[in-house]
Order: structure tokens, then C-alpha cells, then sequence
């Protein structure tokens, strides 16, 4: 098995925590992952994306070339997506802060409200968490207990809670939307 | 004169063999050089416990007379490799020999920032106001409007000052004195050698070969004669207007300062580190 | 820490890798794609009595570790594009003086400030001939987080044993990429100090070698005075302006590396045997490489990919052996053909030598590898 | 006053004796020029000679000043 993930959106998101977050589960799960960034200057607002490749064997190239799924949290990371070539591949946007109407986009793309459920859940800072649960769920191999596990390393009291609340929900939203291969 | 009955006499840690050195015919670095070895007696240091680190320049080839351990660096970068060598071994006593070229000019940001970090080394400047090895041309401590062998028609750049520089910088011993007033230069590298943290003494030195013969000062007794008249004291330099002390040598202590050497603040942030590990 | 499998950046295992090398200094000056590293060994450092020094520029961070090393700590720097132009005088330094050291250079792109968050492998010639004068030179290029780790420690180990300076010549596309990495402790892997002289001499001749053509190296402050010098030197570690003496210690430092390559060349091969053509790559690009032999594969092609880890010095001979019953070579690397250059001299001429290059700070992809073997394939 | 080249020349004094190494002198003069006896006079080539050594007072200031290590000042009766 081989999955290749994309989070995306703009600097300050936690997108690249999202990737690592998943990653690190994987891991611990016993299966093999790498996961790569690119950022522009600005550590805050610029166009910001992780790939996390994982894999149950060695994994070669380190980039996502044929993505399975890509997980879109503002508008500009949108327009580096518009065009994806895989035709397995789901995109799944915010539809609570990106206006997807303009777009031309074809049935791989759906839209969640990502950063108001997080926010209805108190916290939309932690839209990056729900994203990495909607992400979980579309890897059958990654456990939950291993989640909550990278989870308690990171985060601390309530937040962390809080973020495991969210976890949940994301994991349960993806489900929702059938994403399992 | 028979100098004092120390264990460790300044001869043993001069190359004798090596001399004559190559120092120029009134060059007063030899001065330098001597004085350092008495105040290295005084001291009690042994040689083996002693690094003298030296740049390019002809005060950079002081360590080529020298029974001490001795390191030959790169053009200005005496201060950065002396750190490193005092931060991973502090027993030893760490001594960087520059001159004006190599220490405030090429090396300035080094200069600064060893001062600012108050690295726990001792800097020797012996500062001839010209490069001397490279044929006389102006360096940045080359005074206004004197001529050398690339300022035919004057210095267009003001001097720095390099014993202020590095007092506001944070070093926290720091003293002048001049190739003249000989007898201070073996006491203020004493003071220098027992100190915490950064020290500095700097040594204007006579360079009759380039900067004393495009400076109608061609013999070394004259440029000496200079500098004494140059010289004002720092305390007497209080009480004067900048006007009167425009041109004037400054000597004497500038800074003397205890505490906070970075070694010292170094030694809390592994306490802090080794806490932090632990609590992992 | 022994044996757990960290998921962690390339450039944290670099760290890592040092600290269980037994590295106790790090100087630097912050430069992205490289600064993790600093970040790390400043937290890293002082937990285990090491130092951390945050210095002015990169000529005072190659200048301090080439200190620390004099002083007796294994010491390292990292920087990226830039700050390694900067350090190449005093490399040179650590070159002629005879002082094991590491920098870690993290390839972005150029030149000069260039693409300051991406990727290149462009500075390989430059690792090889930065520096003015007649010398060799080590440089190893790791290609996943792991051989972050694990060659890291390798680079000390030659760093020590040979009494120079080593290039870690590795690039944006492994320092920030993580990966499980297994962080071995100590015990179970191999360490290497510098060798110390006997004691008991009537004297010390700090430039004296053995017959490995390394002089030991004494420690500051113990049985012997010592003497480390920029300028040709003779044994005794006084200048000399003796043409004998300068020719003797150019040679020297020369063929300390060069005579002793079959202990410092390290690379690993992947379907060579029985392969019709063959990838030669480093770092990051081998990643691209590899999956490309795999693609290829599947079009019922016979590819064998060759990585370098020591880059420097370069193993023509067994490229050369290795390349010599090939229809065709392609050299894949992140920048517009560096290496390849030294492969062509390496390789019979009959065999046509095809590079894949990417030069606009986006990492090298294995479909590009494969068109330049179907450019190979059409000659 | 011939001194010879390449040793120590010892020129003695009532109270005071003083060694000159002229393999090591330059003739930089500062000691004819400091002595505040004037105990030295320059030779043609500039090089110190001590010629009144009687008038010694041994101050140490050409020892002191003298930038070639030539110079040593020693009282009489101390080896």
C-alpha cells in the first residue's frame, strides 16, 4: 500500500504540523513515511504545502506525484490544485472561507467546512488537527490510539483535549464523505 | 637588568633560536613582544597552559618566537578561532595577537562581537597605524589625512578608536598604552592575563620603515618622541574639549570591568539545559 | 535514546548524529535551508555540557569550530549557499593546519542569495575546488534521513582519522525532509578519535606523520606544546619558504586523502548486476533515481543506480569499472552538470553519458530522469 | 670601538657590565637615543657602541626599549 497526502494552505495554518502529525503516527504504527515541505519567505500568510508519502515499504521519491488526496485550507493553495492529474485523486476544500463557485471543479473536489467546525468546536486554530483526522481516515492502517499518542506529545492540558475532540470529528467527517479507497 | 626569580623565567617561553626576528630596524614590536614574555613570568603561567593565536600581519608573526602553544590563522580571524579553542578547553589561557589591520579592520566584526560576547580571551593590539607587512598602505586606524603608500595625498579616512569601540561594545578589560611608555605595557598585559572575560590592550607602536618615513619620522627615536607627545592619559583626557584632544593618543585603562565573562553566563545556560533534560 | 526510531527532519538527525559522534561544539550563523541545525544543537548542546555558539558571520563559525577542534572538541558548523562561500578561506585553513572538522553545507539554490527556501545540489564543484591552492578534499552527501544520521557520524570519523575537513554536502530536499529515522546510540556504532601522540617524546613535531601520513595530534594544555600554522610549515610547525618543505607538505596533504580513498569512499548500488544502464546520482537526486530505475523496470529495462555518499573524492576507478559493460549512463543531479563532468572522465568514451538536470529550485522528478534515458536510448 | 659580529660582546663598566648581541641589533638607535646617561654613541652603520660605560647607572632603559632582545644590563658581581 501506498498513500500520498497533501496538506495545503497558507503559512500560520499548521499544515505542515498536520503532515508531520500524520506521519509520525504512521510511523509508530510500523509503516514507513516521508514527509516534505515547501514554503515561501514569509513564515506567516505565503502559499504553504506538506507531502506525506506513506507506505508499507521503502519509500523512493519523497514528493507527492500522483496524489490521493490533497486537503485545501485557503484559497491560494486552491489554485496550485485546480488541475490535478490523477483522476482517483480527492481534493477537499474549506468551503467555509474558500468561494469555490469561480472554479470550474469536477466531482474529485468537495468542499467542508473545515475551520467552522473546528470553530464550533472551540478552537478554529485547530482546523489543521480536524484536517489530519479527515486525512486518518482515509488510511485504514493508521490506529487512533497512535494518533492520540503523537497527539499527547505535542499538546498539553486543555488544548490537547480539545484537539482530540477534534481529531475525532475530522476522522469522522472523512468517513462521512466515503473517502476510504 | 636580572629580572625577577620566578619560577618560570620570560626566557623559556621565547624562541631564542629563532632570533634575529624579522621585524624591522626600530620596529616596536620586539618592545611588544618582550613585554608580554615578562608579564607572562609574572604571571606564573607555564608555556604549555599558554595558546597564542596569530593573524597575518607583521605582528602576526610574533608567534614564530615563541615557546608557548602557538596557532597561525587566516587574516582577521585571530578573535573567532581563539574562542573556539577557549570555549572547548578553558584551562588553557587564550591570548590573540593582532594588529591593527588584522584586528579592527579585515577582523573589525570580530572585534565587536568578542567584545559584546565577552568572550573570556586576551587580545594583544599592536597597532603600528599602517599595514606594515604588505608595504605601508592606510589601515583604519591610520591617522586623518596622513600619507601612506596608498593615501600619497593624505588618509581621507577618519582613524577608529579602537579602545572605545570596544569598551561601548562590552569588553570589559580594555587599555591603551604606547611602544614609549614601556613599562605600562608589561603591566596593563598583566592585568589583562588575570582578567575575566574579554581584555584588551592595544600598543601603538613606531613603524619608522613605512608610516614614520611617509610621515617625516623616518628614525624610530623620533616616532617614539611622537608618541610620548602624542600620549594624554585618560584622566587628564577628561577634563579636555574633543578640539584639544583631536590627534592626541589616549592612554590608560578604559574598562575594567568584573563578572559576566561568557564563559561564566555560559556555564548557567548548561545548568538551565541539563534541568530541562531532565524534566523530559 | 538507544535504537528508538525518531520521525524526524534530516537536519535534526544530522544533529543527532554528531552528538552520538561525540561532537561538543557548534558555531553557526542562522541561514535557511540550514538553521534547524543550529536550532537543535542549541538546545541539544548545553543539556550534555557542549557549547553552542551563535557567532557574527560564517567566517567566525568556521573559525570558532576549527578553534574548538585545536582546543580538543569535535566541532561542527552548518550553513547553506552563502555562508559556505564565506567559509571557504578558512576551510582552507582547516586544510593546511591540519584541523578534523564538519560543515554541513544544506544545498539551496543559487547563485548568490538565489532561491533561499529550495533545493540544489550545486555546489559540488564548489565543495571540490572553493578553496585556493593545490589539495583534496572529503564530501559526503547523504540521500535520506538516516544516512543523515548515520554518514554524519561517518564524516567525523574521517574528519578524525584523516585530521582535515569534511563536507556534508547535503541539500533542502533531505534537510527538511523527515523521515522514521533509527537513532543509534553510541554503543553500537563505530566512533573514531584523533589519533594522539605517544608520550615520553624527546620532542613533539606537531607536523610529523605516520606512515597513514597523519601526524597525531597533541592536546592543548598536556605532555607537549603544539603548533598549528596557515602558512607553509615545516614538521616542527614553523613557516618555511623551503620549495622542498612546501612541495613535501602539498603532496602530503594530498595524498593522505588520495592514498587512503578505498577507506574513505563509500557508495551503494542498487540492480547493477546484469543492468544495461546506470544512474549515477548523490543526495537528493538518488531518491528521483531510484524511483526512476523502478519505472523503468516496469518498461522492461535493465537500470542500476550507483550512489555516491562520498561525492570527494571521486571514485572514478569504480565508476569506471562499474560503467565500462553499460549501453549508457545518466547522471541525474540538481544543477546543470556538475558531476557529470567527472563521470565523463571516468567512463570509457564509447558510452554515451546523458544528464538530467533541474536548476529551478524544485526537486529533480523521476520522469525527467526517464527522458534522459530515452535520450540514451536513441543514440 | 671594533665589535665583532655573531657574539656576545661584553663591555664592562665600574658597577655595571653590559652584553650586546650585535648578530641580533638592527641599529634602530633608541638606545643611544634613551639612555639617560647617553652611555651609547651610534657607529657609522647606526649600531650602538657603549663608550661610556663608567657612567651606567644600571636603569635598564636600553634593555627595556631595546625592540631586538640585544641588550642586557647586568650588575657586577651577579652572574
Amino acid at each position: 500500500m501506498k498513500y500520498e497526502i497533501i496538506f495545503s494552505g497558507i503559512g500560520g495554518q499548521g499544515v505542515i504540523l498536520a503532515g508531520s502529525l500524520l506521519g509520525e503516527a504512521a510511523v509508530s504504527c510500523g509503516l514507513r513515511a516521508a514527509q516534505t515541505q515547501a514554503y515561501g519567505v514569509s513564515a506567516r500568510g505565503g502559499f504553504t504545502k506538506t507531502d506525506v508519502i506513506i507506505s508499507d515499504d521503502e519509500i523512493l521519491y519523497p514528493y507527492a506525484l500522483t496524489p490521493d488526496l490533497i486537503i485545501v485550507l485557503a484559497e491560494p493553495a486552491l489554485l496550485h490544485y485546480l488541475n490535478v492529474s490523477n483522476d482517483n485523486c480527492k481534493v477537499i476544500y474549506d468551503s467555509s472561507i474558500i468561494d469555490a463557485s469561480k472554479y470550474d471543479l469536477d466531482k474529485r473536489y468537495f468542499g467542508l467546512p473545515i475551520v467552522e467546525i473546528a470553530k464550533e468546536l472551540g478552537s478554529a486554530r485547530s482546523a489543521n488537527i480536524l484536517s489530519l483526522g479527515i486525512a486518518a481516515s482515509f488510511i485504514v492502517d493508521i490506529s487512533l490510539e497512535q494518533l492520540d499518542n503523537v497527539l499527547e506529545k505535542r499538546f498539553r492540558g486543555k488544548i490537547l483535549g480539545k484537539n482530540i475532540e477534534i481529531l475525532r470529528k475530522g476522522i469522522e467527517l472523512g468517513k462521512s464523505v466515503a473517502l476510504t479507497r | 637588568m636580572s629580572r625577577r626569580s620566578k619560577e618560570v623565567s620570560w626566557k623559556a617561553f621565547l624562541r631564542e633560536e629563532s632570533l634575529p626576528h624579522q621585524w624591522c630596524a626600530g620596529c616596536g614590536y620586539g618592545v611588544i613582544l618582550k613585554s608580554m614574555l615578562y608579564a607572562f613570568e609574572k604571571s606564573g603561567l607555564a608555556p604549555k597552559d599558554v595558546v597564542v593565536v596569530t593573524g597575518i600581519g607583521c605582528w602576526g608573526k610574533a608567534d614564530d618566537y615563541l615557546y608557548t602553544n602557538t596557532v597561525h590563522v587566516t587574516h582577521g580571524r585571530a578573535l573567532p578561532i581563539a574562542t573556539g579553542i577557549k570555549v572547548a578547553n578553558p584551562s588553557l589561557k587564550v591570548l590573540a595577537l593582532m594588529g591593527d589591520g588584522d584586528s579592527a579592520t579585515i577582523g573589525g566584526n570580530h572585534l565587536i562581537h568578542s567584545s559584546r560576547r565577552n568572550i573570556d580571551v586576551t587580545a594583544i593590539i599592536a597597532n603600528n597605524l599602517n599595514y606594515g607587512m604588505t608595504g605601508g598602505q592606510y589601515s583604519c586606524t591610520t591617522p586623518l589625512d596622513s600619507r601612506t603608500s596608498t593615501s600619497w595625498y593624505g588618509d581621507p579616512e577618519p582613524a577608529l578608536d579602537i579602545c572605545r569601540l570596544t569598551e561601548t561594545a562590552g569588553a570589559s578589560f580594555v587599555a591603551r598604552t604606547t611602544v614609549y611608555h614601556v613599562g605600562t605595557i608589561e603591566r596593563y598585559i598583566l592585568m589583562a592575563l588575570s582578567h575575566e572575560g574579554f581584555s584588551l590592550v592595544e600598543v601603538i607602536s613606531p613603524c619608522p620603515t613605512y608610516f614614520g618615513r611617509y610621515n617625516k619620522m623616518p628614525k624610530a627615536p623620533i616616532m617614539l618622541n611622537w608618541l610620548k607627545d602624542k600620549a594624554i592619559s585618560i584622566e587628564r583626557a577628561k577634563n579636555l574639549s574633543e578640539e584639544e584632544l583631536s590627534g592626541a593618543i589616549v592612554t590608560g585603562v578604559f574598562a575594567d570591568k568584573k563578572g559576566h565573562s561568557f564563559l561564566s553566563r555560559y556555564n548557567e545556560i548548561q545548568a538551565r539545559a541539563k534541568k530541562d533534560l531532565e524534566g523530559e | 535514546m538507544t535504537g528508538k526510531i525518531g520521525f524526524i527532519l534530516g537536519n535534526e538527525a544530522i544533529v543527532e548524529g554528531a552528538l552520538v559522534s561525540g561532537a561538543t561544539f557548534f558555531a553557526g550563523y542562522p541561514i535557511t535551508p540550514s538553521s534547524e541545525i543550529a536550532e537543535r544543537a542549541s538546545r541539544r548542546l548545553p543539556q550534555v555540557g557542549g557549547y553552542y555558539l551563535q557567532m557574527e558571520d560564517e567566517i567566525a563559525s568556521i573559525a570558532a569550530i576549527i578553534g574548538a577542534s585545536i582546543g580538543g572538541a569535535k566541532a561542527f558548523t552548518a550553513t547553506s549557499g552563502p555562508g559556505f562561500s564565506l567559509m571557504q578561506e578558512n576551510i582552507g585553513l582547516a586544510v593546511m593546519a591540519e584541523v578534523p572538522c564538519v560543515i554541513i553545507n544544506v544545498q539551496r539554490s543559487g547563485p548568490s542569495t538565489g532561491l533561499a527556501t529550495k533545493p540544489a545540489q550545486a555546489d559540488i564543484m564548489q565543495a571540490r575546488w572553493g578553496r585556493h591552492g593545490d589539495h583534496s578534499i572529503i564530501a559526503i552527501s547523504p540521500s535520506t534521513v538516516q544516512e543523515c544520521f548515520d554518514l554524519i557520524i561517518f564524516a567525523f570519523n574521517v574528519a578524525e582519522t584523516y585530521r582535515c575537513p569534511v563536507l556534508f554536502m547535503a541539500d533542502a530536499t533531505v534537510g527538511h525532509l523527515r523521515e522514521g529515522c533509527v537513532l543509534r546510540s553510541k554503543d553500537e556504532v563505530e566512533i573514531i578519535n584523533r589519533k594522539r601522540p605517544p608520550e615520553g617524546l624527546d620532542e613533539y613535531y606537531p607536523y610529523k606523520a605516520d606512515e597513514d601520513l597523519v601526524p597525531p595530534m597533541a592536546t592543548l594544555g598536556g605532555h607537549y606544546l603544539s603548533r598549528f600554522h596557515s602558512s607553509s610549515h615545516n614538521e616542527k610547525g614553523l613557516p618555511t619558504s623551503s620549495p622542498e618543505e612546501a612541495k613535501d607538505l602539498i603532496k602530503r596533504l594530498y595524498d593522505k586523502i588520495e592514498k587512503n580513498k578505498d577507506k574513505i569512499v563509500k557508495y551503494k548500488t542498487f540492480d547493477v548486476d546484469g543492468s544495461d544502464y546506470l544512474l549515477i546520482a548523490f543526495g537528493g537526486a538518488v531518491r528521483a533515481a531510484r524511483q526512476a530505475a523502478l519505472d523503468a523496470k516496469k518498461r522492461g529495462l535493465k537500470v542500476g543506480v550507483l550512489q555516491l555518499q562520498t561525492v570527494w573524492p571521486f571514485p572514478a576507478e569504480y565508476v569506471c569499472e562499474l560503467a565500462k559493460d553499460k549501453k549508457g549512463v545518466v547522471v541525474p543531479e540538481m544543477n546543470m552538470g556538475q558531476i557529470i563532468g567527472e563521470v565523463r572522465k571516468a567512463v570509457p568514451d564509447a558510452i554515451p553519458v546523458v544528464g538530467a538536470n533541474r536548476y529551478d529550485g524544485e526537486p529533480l522528478a523521476p520522469y525527467e530522469i526517464m527522458k534522459a534515458l530515452d535520450e540514451v536510448l536513441s543514440l | 670601538m671594533a665589535i665583532p659580529e655573531g657574539e656576545i660582546m661584553v663591555v664592562e663598566g665600574k658597577k655595571f657590565r653590559i652584553e650586546m648581541r650585535r648578530d641580533r641589533c638592527k641599529g634602530c638607535e633608541i638606545c643611544v637615543e634613551f639612555c639617560p646617561k647617553k652611555v651609547f654613541e651610534a657607529d657609522e652603520l647606526g649600531r650602538p657602541v657603549p663608550v661610556r660605560v663608567d657612567d651606567c647607572i644600571g636603569c635598564g632603559a636600553c634593555e627595556l626599549r631595546c625592540p631586538d632582545f640585544a641588550i642586557e644590563v647586568k650588575s657586577k658581581g651577579v652572574s
